[in-house]
């Protein structure tokens, strides 16, 4: 008679928490208001990425096409993928010596794996992180870019 | 708890040729390859010690020597020891394998003879465990690869 | 010609065994494992896992870069613990250097810690009611962990590879609504896991499909290395942040959840616990963090004086222990990561044998793998 | 009990007559099953891709999804967009399978699904057949699918579709059982196997309603076991996503994956029309007693909408079974079909007779 009993518990239980898991269900599909999908291709005028996003290197020049790159290389040698690749020229300067200048700075965004290791150790703060996130191409050589704007000038500080 | 003075002479009771290396992180004994897994059992087995999780198992290669590292704890005292085996013998350095004493030590040895060459005696099933047959043995010091490595 | 050598290959046991590949690519190995399992009807009578498919040589990558540039390839170890690797090797060389690290770090990173420690016991959750047939589970857990992957890209920059911990401190300082978005967080997901509970834990197929199976005995666990929760399912207590308290875990009152039975319900309400557990130690750290500086003062050339190094974190799948022999350079002359996933595999001949092959799969969704952290 | 305006005996006595008076009987008969084929053909695709779409929807917005959106309004063409992909698909040829076996395979599913739809009453006046022995048919044609499925995990020549195809088997004969007793209790009330005659047994309230509890007991039974006979999640062990890739259907491609795909949304509908016909009392409106005004308005109601709404509300829940529990194993699944389905309703068959026999029924 016992197992009888205990039969029936276990099948009225066992219903039970079945209808438990029907309910946490059905109330989403009763509550389309819970959709947390976001339409990706629709909203880009409205999708704002973090501030801190890392989306690529990116080189910051101002309104009169100047940079801060000193051409030093530390974010070269900082790079654990040999992603950053630096060409320095030396050019005379006003006072007739030969100063380091940056020729290309060159970013195969190919193999960057964003550890953000040149923003943070570059000297002058001359790198920063983009927002862009869009970066599939349909050619690979499209991925590597250099950063310094053609004929950008290294910005000279106020002394 | 005992003290490390005291763990030292347990284990010199048991080989009495092992090592202390002064100023390391944790304890550790260096054993001749032989006393090797006499001592580990021991360690095992001991009442007082019951070294019974093997943490981890590697071996590094110093060029002129090639040295097995084991940690152990013991999960009953919280007792951490490194034992150390150095084999001198880089062509063909052998030692006995642990698998009789912590079953996951099968797969660290087989990792170690896939990455290094080190043969364990009386293991079950040693078989590289990520590369080809025909690798090479890649974290030795002298490994070149001339297709994949970029030296810098 | 070939494949018959190849098919000659595998086959390895008596002639009436029915050998089936369960992976490279299959939907419940998560990633590329394979397990050659040998069935006979249904139940399964041994297997062996082959791994290395995506071994990519990450002690040995090591070898070259320096201590700072580690820190990003351990991301790609266990990168649902991203952030706790990065910490263990942080931890190393400033254990080395014995560089004392600010207040402010330690609370900051065992937050996050434990931030990451949810997120990646809602990921098991929701492909471990996949691997079981219950599709919507997946959805509900993602949706909720999008919350901390929200927090985590306001504050790193990205969310699930944040090399966001360096030597002596972090990176830079967390985001000033971190606080805020935390706590919001604690009290959203407090709402919905309840909802887990009823759709799965309670739920009577599932703790059919999940009591009995795969047992592991406390013996089984501690042999085999097994830790982490899967481990502390079979009563193994090997929480590293009890035993030996790294962080901010020395000033939080926290419960080491231990669990006996040693099946695959056993295990899932440890994680389901440490969830509940992880929450209440954010709630004690999130409202103290001391103000200061976010680094500790390094030197830009990072050189672990000459010796070997060892130092234990427990990332949300076990135990990972990082062993360095430095030899006074700026690159580790040997690094060994010891990988809490490398260990809970190799139980699986052992726990799996004997029951269904529906059984094997919730066994390896209990066990909770990353493939990337046993190939490294 | 007024009768229906929305009879399609009139509109299908009217064709015949029309088709009559231009050739002879024999002729007018091939005319017709052409004809009745040809609707049925297209009711079975459309319908097909509805279901489809209709379970992406659904499913989407149990899990906070929106579902398929993009293709047509609200996605609407999305399954029509899938169609066209799958009847583009490369045909693969499956190395060391029996060829014509595993191409017979998907025939046979999706002929047994065809075959049951026939004998389906979806308004009044409107079936293709009406035998007096439908729902014995019906179950008969239904189980004839596991031949289908059992031949493509065989010929497929792999071990998943091998494992997947032998669950399947074990699991369609057991739950066949319990699928026919549940329909057998409303055969006792009823009398009668015809469905037309069920449905008019109907007339004055539905069986779940005027079968007390046990006809209730039978409801649920039926939309367990036939859960199960479909294959449909928490049933699904012959698929079995996450351990056999995709079961008996793991190595076929393009159109002939697309057949088993369109017969187990058909089977859907199938046993859920039958569940709608046999308790929820088919294209009969819903009436209440003595309330005349009430139900002359639902009288308004046509037939056809009747029954596909209650179709529907059956694939509704069989859809929320499917993605709210986990899987059982194969031999809780056993376990469950012998140990618990088959011994209630078995001991319901026993009540209902006894009701029946002292008439306390309605």
């Amino acid at each position: 008679m016992n197992s009888i009993a205990q039969y029936f518990t276990d099948l009225f239980k066992g219903l039970s928490t079945l209808w438990a898991g029907m309910r946490v269900t059905g109330k989403y599909f009763f509550s389309p208001g819970a959709i947390v999908t976001q339409q990706y291709p629709e909203n880009r005028k409205t999708l704002k990425m973090e501030e801190r996003f890392k989306g690529e290197i990116i080189m910051p020049h101002d309104e009169n096409n100047l940079h801060a790159c000193t051409g030093c290389g530390i974010c070269e040698i900082n790079c654990p993928n040999g992603s950053i690749e630096i060409l320095t020229d030396r050019v005379a300067n006003a006072e007739g010596k030969l100063e380091r200048v940056i020729d290309k700075h060159i970013y195969h965004l190919s193999m960057c794996t964003f550890c953000g290791l040149c923003v943070k150790t570059c000297p002058s703060d001359a790198l920063a992180f983009g927002q862009e996130f869009e970066h599939a191409v349909f050619d690979r050589s499209k991925l590597t870019k250099v950063l310094n704007q053609p004929g950008s000038k290294i910005r000279k500080e106020a002394k | 708890m005992l003290t490390q003075e005291e763990l030292t002479d347990i284990v010199r009771s048991f080989v009495p040729e092992s090592v202390f290396p002064e100023g390391t992180q944790l304890l550790e004994v260096v054993v001749p390859a032989e006393k090797y897994f006499l001592l580990i059992e021991k360690l095992k087995s001991d009442q007082k010690l019951s070294f019974n999780y093997l943490i981890s198992q590697t071996a590094v290669d110093f060029t002129s020597n090639m040295t097995v590292v084991c940690h152990l704890e013991s999960t009953e005292f919280r007792y951490l020891m490194v034992v150390k085996v150095i084999l001198t013998d880089r062509e063909n350095p052998a030692i006995d394998s642990l698998t009789a004493l912590y079953p996951t030590a099968e797969y660290f040895e087989r990792e170690i003879f896939d990455l290094f060459g080190i043969r364990f005696n009386n293991h079950p099933n040693l078989k590289r465990l990520f590369l080809e047959d025909d690798y090479g043995y890649p974290l030795r010091k002298d490994f070149r690869d001339e297709v994949n490595m970029i030296e810098r | 010609m070939m494949s018959e050598e190849i098919i000659k290959d595998v086959i390895v046991g008596e002639q009436e065994d029915y050998l089936i590949n369960l992976g490279p690519q299959h939907p419940s190995t998560h990633g590329v494992l394979r397990l050659e399992v040998c069935l006979k009807g249904e139940t399964v009578k041994y297997l062996n896992p082959h791994i290395g498919y995506i071994h990519r040589g990450i002690e040995k990558m090591c070898e070259a870069l320096t201590y700072q540039q580690i820190i990003h390839l351990t991301d790609r170890m266990d990168y649902l613990s991203a952030h706790i690797n990065n910490e263990a090797v942080s931890m190393i060389v400033e254990d080395a250097l014995q560089v004392e690290v600010p207040e402010r770090v330690k609370y900051i990173r065992t937050i996050l810690d434990e931030l990451n420690r949810i997120a990646s016991h809602q990921l098991w959750w929701c492909a471990f009611g996949m691997d079981l047939g219950a599709l919507t589970t997946f959805f509900y857990g993602l949706r909720d962990r999008e919350h901390i992957l929200d927090i985590f890209e306001e504050s790193f920059g990205s969310r699930l590879l944040h090399s966001f911990v360096c030597p002596g401190g972090l990176m830079h300082d967390v985001h000033p609504n971190f606080q805020k978005r935390t706590k919001e967080f604690i009290k959203y997901f407090r709402t919905k896991l309840p909802e887990y509970d009823q759709l799965l834990t309670g739920n009577i197929i599932f703790q059919n499909r999940s009591k009995g199976i795969g047992y592991m005995s406390r013996e089984t666990a501690i042999g085999y290395g097994v830790t982490g929760p899967s481990g502390r399912g079979s009563g193994f207590s090997c929480d590293v942040r009890k035993i030996a308290p790294y962080g901010a875990y020395d000033k939080v009152r926290f419960n080491e959840i231990l669990e006996t039975e040693g099946d695959v319900f056993a295990r899932y309400k440890v994680r389901m616990a440490e969830m509940h557990e992880s929450l209440s130690i954010i709630e004690q750290l999130i409202d103290n963090i001391p103000e200061g500086d976010f680094t500790a003062k390094m030197k830009p050339i990072i050189k672990l004086p000459a010796g070997e190094y060892f130092r234990r974190v427990e990332t949300a799948r076990g135990e990972l222990a990082v062993y360095v022999v430095s030899d006074g350079n700026k690159t580790p002359y040997r690094m060994k990561f010891r990988t809490p996933n490398f260990s809970n595999l190799f139980v699986m001949n052992e726990i799996a044998s004997g029951y269904k092959i529906a059984d094997l799969i919730a066994i390896s969704g209990s066990l909770d793998l990353v493939i990337p952290d046993i190939d490294r | 009990m007024s009768s229906n305006i929305y009879d399609f005996s009139t509109l299908t006595g009217s064709i015949h007559t029309w088709l009559s008076g231009m050739m002879s009987s024999g002729w007018v008969i091939f005319t017709e099953m052409v004809l009745v084929g040809l609707i049925f053909l297209l009711m079975y695709a459309l319908l097909g891709l509805f279901l489809v779409y209709l379970e992406r929807k659904v499913c989407a917005i149990m899990q906070n999804r929106v579902g398929p959106n993009r293709v047509g309004k609200w996605g609407l063409l999305q399954t029509i967009a899938d169609l066209i992909k799958l009847l583009l698909k490369e045909l693969i040829p499956i190395r060391k399978s029996d060829a014509l076996l595993f191409n017979l395979a998907p025939f046979i599913v999706i002929i047994c699904s065809f075959l049951a739809m026939a004998a389906l009453p979806y308004a009044k006046g409107l079936q293709a057949i009406d035998f007096n022995i439908g729902v014995f048919y019906i179950m008969a044609v239904s189980s004839l699918s596991v031949v289908g499925i059992l031949l493509a995990g065989w010929a497929s020549n792999s071990k998943y579709s091998l494992i997947g195809a032998m669950r399947s088997g074990a699991q369609i004969v057991s739950y066949e059982l319990s699928v026919g007793l549940s329909l057998l209790a409303i055969v006792v009330f009823s009398g009668t196997m015809q469905l037309s005659g069920i449905i008019e047994s109907q007339a004055n309230g539905w069986w779940i309603f005027k079968g007390h509890i046990p006809a209730f007991i039978s409801f649920v039974i039926f939309l367990i076991a036939s859960t199960a006979e479909i294959n449909r999640g928490p049933f699904d062990l012959a698929e079995a996503e996450s351990e056999l890739t995709a079961g008996f259907h793991t190595e076929y491609s393009g159109i002939k994956f697309a057949f088993f795909f369109l017969a187990e949304y058909m089977n859907m509908f199938i046993v859920a029309a039958l569940g709608a016909t046999i308790f929820l009392g088919g294209w009969m409106p819903f009436h209440v007693g003595n309330w005349e005004g009430f139900n002359q308005i639902m009288d308004y109601i046509p037939s056809v909408v009747w029954f596909f709404t209650k179709t529907f509300f059956i694939i509704l829940i069989i859809m929320w079974f499917k993605w709210t529990f986990p899987r059982l194993r194969i031999d809780q699944l056993l376990t469950l079909e012998w140990k618990y389905l088959l011994p209630i309703s078995l001991f319901n068959i026993v009540l209902i007779a006894f009701i029946v026999l002292m008439g306390w029924h309605f």
